[in-house]
């Protein structure tokens, strides 16, 4: 049964990642890329890694697609059908450095011995993550919210009223 | 100040949630068809709703409704002696009139009264020196065209369920 | 980039959109054009005529006392102060002397009538902030009240056509006081009750306080009165003005608020309310008896000539010039609208704020979108 | 557990028996699966019949009035009226408006609504999924209502709907993190993320261990949810109905579904979170949870019947300026309480007492601060001046 689930859910993943990549209409394009992280995260739960899943969700398509969509929707023209129009001159480029990565892609992922861990999942990954972030990992995670905070300070600096 | 006016509302509001349940008409079927309910006492909490087509409120004496024709009590006709009056005094000329005879004894052959017209200004009974028309209690006169009229003998019938005996009556002003 | 095949700018768009003809806020079928820069609002234009019913040309063509059923369908929020003023221009142009008892019987109408124009007023205002319903429905419910001793008397409740050139139609009726004197009394617990559910709620006084203010000069230059001018802090009332009817016998204040904002206009409609209800008690205490209708008024056929007049009705100044060519009918009448003439201030009032204020404030200048078209 | 408490799992054990004799395992978990599926279904949409009664009924009584009372007794099926009203109607595409989104839109609206219900634990062990992430599952789902409407905004191609999509955005965005953060104290005094342990957890009920947090988390949620106050995308006095303006018809009742839905998720985490669960004498667990939800849920509607709308930029600095300090200093302190004091009776009562140290704390703050402002808005708010 678990197996017939993720049949289902990275067929759903691969569809809505070639959607991004298909559709005509940029907004079509962002919403399936929300549907290609949401599958993402759904195989991330059946790994039983259900906080990363979460944590998926609740950071991919709860806010970086909706600052997605939202940057596309109050841009200019970016409703328009012709949006790709822009690009012929430069399709065959496109095609090159696409097919390039692809290549390398599909060399790396076809040459990696995909080592699978014998060991199950343990039961307690969420106390597991806690500890190590509050207790071997403390110094880098503080690091990153102080970038973070810096960040956050600096978003405020620019939208703040001239 | 901090919250306290937002909860003073919720307060004003729940008192009215639970006046509804103890004051005013509470069950709602009960009171159906017991003829008309009286008004209510000025309240500022507790349940006003009528509950229209089921009940409905007794009319003040001097409501102004559809026009009637009252009955002369020797003959039994209306007392119009189609003078024209109200006709002149409508201002959306709602009303036609057609007389027959001379002098005393002239009388409405005809009245037409295009009910879907009237506002029901009551200027067309003020007008009116032969006692013969007064606006009666009926109001449920909702018609799918705009065009409902009503004619002479409609109108003495509804003077006759209305009970009204002289224009003026509920008005202070029978000479 | 090269990708892009032109250079464009950062520059914010700005987004116009149609409030109106037909929009829950507007009451009526008004439209405003409002040009917005995100919320922001940066220009109104009303766009006025979607009501227009012609009435004062129909009334070129309807006697004096035809006309007076046309005058309750002006501002059909307070029919009442309409006829009074319209009346008190007929009496003007034909000299009539109204009887003191109708005078006071026009005065408790006309207040009463205040009282309930204002109540709905504060109601809508609430409305148009986003409560739902519950403070209008509250105002409906004494209006209801209101109402029945208005029907009580006139035998309409709306619509009343009870004041004539002259005088009133006819006399109060039995019981009619002592039902007012009950509907009186209750008003005053109401605004009491009123006053707990909205004059201290945060996010109201958030909403409204330095929302839409309106200066005093501002208002002066666009002859803006009533309670929004009022609120601006110009005490001036046609009552006080140019006492007209019986106004000058009763004790009572003006009230004004210092800074002419929302708020400050929700508080101007309540403290007007209250004093309006102390002179429709001391009207009640002091009606004299006697004739209602000068009898001079029955066949009424003005002289030749023209007259101006003007009464406080619960927008502001309302006035009537009617001309006579002596016969029957006006030759001319012209309205002097309230809601039309404080609307002209909205778009300074506006402009800089939010699409959600602008809704507010249109609501607290309580136009009747009836009588701007007429 | 009582026999009463226990009866829904018992007929579940039962059922789970009776399959087992014909089925293998795995057919016997896909059906218990289904009928866990329909379950929560009928517990979602069940409410929303009620609810579109219960919030007329509320309404109206606040108001004076008797509210639908001729649909059957007491009105109670006028959802039914409703519903036969609404899938009698043209379902209308506007011309501008973008197709594909525009269909698929409303279904994406009820999803997340109804996904949030597999980790409310409804009663003793009836759980549909009792996840170890469970209540970040709840969080994180909840998030995902705001892609769906903005889809239902941004393809009706109305310019009211655009307003509307962007004050969603910015309330929806900003609200999550209050509600994080109240979560995440919870989190910390309950020692985990699963439903089931935090419910566990509340031997008094965290409403009043730190009702800080269980005031932020209840207001957040109906900014979530885009009820009043903070109900901006349907601004109907002035952006007439926003995300759903141009629906009609079935696609308009998944709004209509999904609102009255949401009304009750609210209720079911915050008694969840804050209220003790399905926790309670004498009854069972799940007339507990059903009473506890719907206390919520009145008070929900009753704020609807009272309050008036915020405006979208005191909506936000509501949150950013009150809420998310607020329960930053609310969220350490209570570590440091339960830290020093422990998860008992000590720490309860001194989590409680740095609470409303902290509110008074804040109070005086404010206070001060408004006495030396000359902001006309921010006396009145504070002092009562006007």
């Amino acid at each position: 049964m678990a197996k017939a689930i993720f049949i289902l859910v990275s067929l759903v993943t691969l569809v809505s990642a070639i959607g991004v990549v298909a559709l005509p209409k940029v907004l079509h394009a962002a919403l399936a890329l929300v549907f290609a992280l949401i599958g993402v995260g759904a195989l991330y739960a059946l790994l039983g890694a259900g906080y990363l899943a979460v944590v998926q969700v609740m950071i991919y398509v709860g806010a970086i697609s909706v600052l997605i969509i939202l940057a596309i929707m109050v841009s200019q023209r970016s409703m328009e059908d012709s949006q790709l129009q822009a690009f012929v001159p430069h399709r065959a480029v496109t095609a090159v450095v696409a097919g390039l990565l692809f290549v390398v892609l599909a060399g790396v992922s076809i040459g990696a011995a995909w080592p699978v861990v014998e060991t199950a999942v343990p039961p307690d990954t969420i106390a597991r993550l806690g500890e190590a972030f509050a207790g071997r990992y403390l110094l880098p995670f503080e690091v990153a919210s102080v970038v973070l905070l810096v960040s956050l300070v600096g978003a405020v600096y620019v939208a703040r009223e001239p | 100040m901090l919250g306290r006016g937002m909860l003073k509302g919720l307060w004003v509001t729940l008192q009215h949630t639970i006046s509804s349940f103890t004051s005013g008409p509470r069950r709602f079927p009960k009171r159906y068809l017991d003829g008309p309910v009286p008004r209510p006492e000025p309240s500022t909490q507790g349940m006003l709703t009528l509950q229209y087509p089921f009940e409905k409120y007794e009319m003040w004496p001097r409501f102004r409704g559809v026009l009637v024709h009252l009955r002369d009590p020797e003959t039994g006709q209306s007392r119009c002696t189609a003078c024209m009056a109200c006709v002149r005094a409508c201002p959306h000329g709602v009303l036609t009139v057609t007389g027959e005879g001379k002098g005393r004894e002239r009388r409405a052959k005809t009245y037409t009264y295009e009910l879907g017209r009237c506002i029901f200004c009551r200027l067309c009974v003020e007008s009116c020196r032969f006692d013969a028309i007064e606006m009666g209690q009926e109001y449920e006169f909702v018609s799918t065209t705009q065009d409902q009229t009503l004619n002479l003998e409609e109108m003495l019938a509804l003077g006759d369920r209305s009970g009204i005996k002289h224009t003026g009556e509920a008005w202070g002003q029978v000479e | 980039m090269a990708f892009i095949s032109e250079p464009r700018s950062l520059d914010t768009e700005t987004v116009t959109i149609n409030l109106g003809p037909h929009h829950p806020s507007t009451h009526g079928i008004f439209r405003l054009l409002a040009t917005l820069d995100g919320e922001t609002v940066v220009d109104v234009q009303p766009k006025m005529g979607y009501l227009h019913r012609g009435i004062e040309k129909i009334m070129e063509q309807r006697t004096y006392i035809q006309s007076i059923p046309l005058v309750d369908r002006l501002d059909y929020v307070c029919p009442l102060t309409n006829e009074h003023a319209f009346c008190h221009a007929v009496e003007k142009l034909a000299g009539l002397q109204v009887p003191e008892r109708a005078e006071y019987i026009r005065v408790i109408m006309a207040e009463l009538t205040r009282i309930m124009s204002h109540m709905l007023a504060v109601g809508f205002l609430w409305n148009e902030l986003g409560a739902t319903f519950t403070p209008m429905i509250y105002a409906y419910r004494q209006r209801e009240f209101i109402f029945d001793i208005f029907e009580m008397a006139t035998g309409a409740r709306m619509f009343t056509n009870y004041m004539r050139p002259g005088g009133v139609a006819v006399d109060l009726p039995e019981g009619w006081m002592d039902l007012a004197v009950k509907v009186t009394d209750n008003l005053e617990r109401f605004f009491d009750e009123f006053e707990t559910l909205t004059a201290e709620n945060e996010i109201f006084l958030a909403r409204t306080i330095d929302i839409g203010v309106l200066p005093a000069d501002l208002a002066i230059n666009c002859s803006l009165s009533g309670p929004v001018l009022r609120a601006s802090g110009v005490p001036y009332d046609v009552r006080v003005a140019e006492p007209y009817s019986v106004y000058d016998r009763f004790q009572w204040e003006v009230p004004t608020r210092p800074h002419g904002d929302t708020y400050d206009r929700y508080l101007q409609y309540l403290a007007e309310m209250r004093q309006s209800l102390s002179i429709v008690r001391q009207a009640m205490a002091a009606l004299p008896d006697g004739p209602v209708m000068d009898e001079k008024a029955r066949r009424l056929r003005p002289p030749k000539g023209e007259a101006y007049a003007r009464i406080e009705s619960p927008k502001g100044d309302l006035g009537f010039f009617i001309v006579s060519e002596g016969g029957a009918e006006p030759y001319r009448c012209r309205v002097r609208s309230t809601a039309q003439i404080n609307l002209t201030a909205l778009r300074q009032m506006v402009i800089g704020h939010t699409l959600q204020d602008l809704v507010v404030i249109f609501g607290s200048l309580n136009c009747t979108v009836a009588d701007i078209d007429r | 557990m009582g026999f009463l408490d226990a009866l829904p799992l018992t007929v579940m054990d039962w059922l789970r028996g009776l399959l087992g004799q014909g089925l293998p395992a795995w057919g016997v978990e896909l059906v218990v699966g289904l009928i866990k599926v329909v379950l929560i279904l009928v517990v979602a949409i069940l409410p929303v019949i009620v609810l579109t009664w219960l919030e007329r009924k509320v309404l109206a009584r606040g108001q004076d009035r008797f509210g639908p009372n001729l649909a059957g007794p007491y009105g109670l099926v006028v959802a039914f009226a409703d519903a036969i009203k609404i899938l009698t109607k043209e379902d209308i595409i506007p011309q501008a408006a973008d197709r594909q989104v525009f269909r698929f839109a409303p279904a994406l609206v009820l999803i997340p609504t109804l996904l949030v219900f597999t980790v409310v634990p409804m009663g003793r062990g009836m759980i549909a999924a009792d996840l170890n992430v469970g209540i970040l599952f709840a969080v994180a789902i909840g998030s995902l209502a705001v892609i769906a409407i903005i889809a239902a905004t941004w393809s009706s191609g109305n310019k009211y709907s655009l307003l509307s999509m962007f004050r969603s955005v910015a309330q929806l965005v900003s609200y999550e993190l209050p509600m994080a953060f109240s979560v995440l104290t919870v989190v910390l005094v309950s020692g985990g993320l699963s439903t089931v342990r935090i419910v566990e957890a509340q031997v008094i009920p965290f409403a009043l261990v730190m009702p800080i947090a269980a005031v932020t988390y209840f207001l957040a949620s109906l900014a979530e949810a885009n009820r009043s106050p903070f109900d901006l995308l349907l601004g109907e006095s002035e952006i007439v109905a926003g995300h759903n303006l141009e629906y009609s018809g079935m696609r308009f009742a998944m709004f209509y579904i999904g609102e009255y839905a949401h009304i009750f998720v609210i209720g079911a985490l915050t008694t969840t979170l804050f209220l003790g669960g399905y926790q309670g004498p004498i009854l069972p667990g799940y007339m507990w949870f059903l009473i506890k939800t719907m206390a919520v849920v009145y008070v929900v509607l009753w704020i609807r019947c009272t309050w008036p709308r915020m405006r979208i930029d005191q909506l936000l600095d509501f949150s950013w300026k009150l809420l998310v300090p607020l329960n930053l200093a609310n969220l350490m302190l209570v570590a440091l309480v339960f830290k020093l004091a422990g998860t008992g009776l000590l720490g309860s009562l001194l989590s409680l007492v740095v609470n409303v140290g902290l509110l008074v704390a804040v109070g005086t703050f404010l206070v001060r601060r408004a006495r030396s402002s000359t902001s006309r808005r921010t006396r009145a708010l504070v002092l009562g001046e006007v």
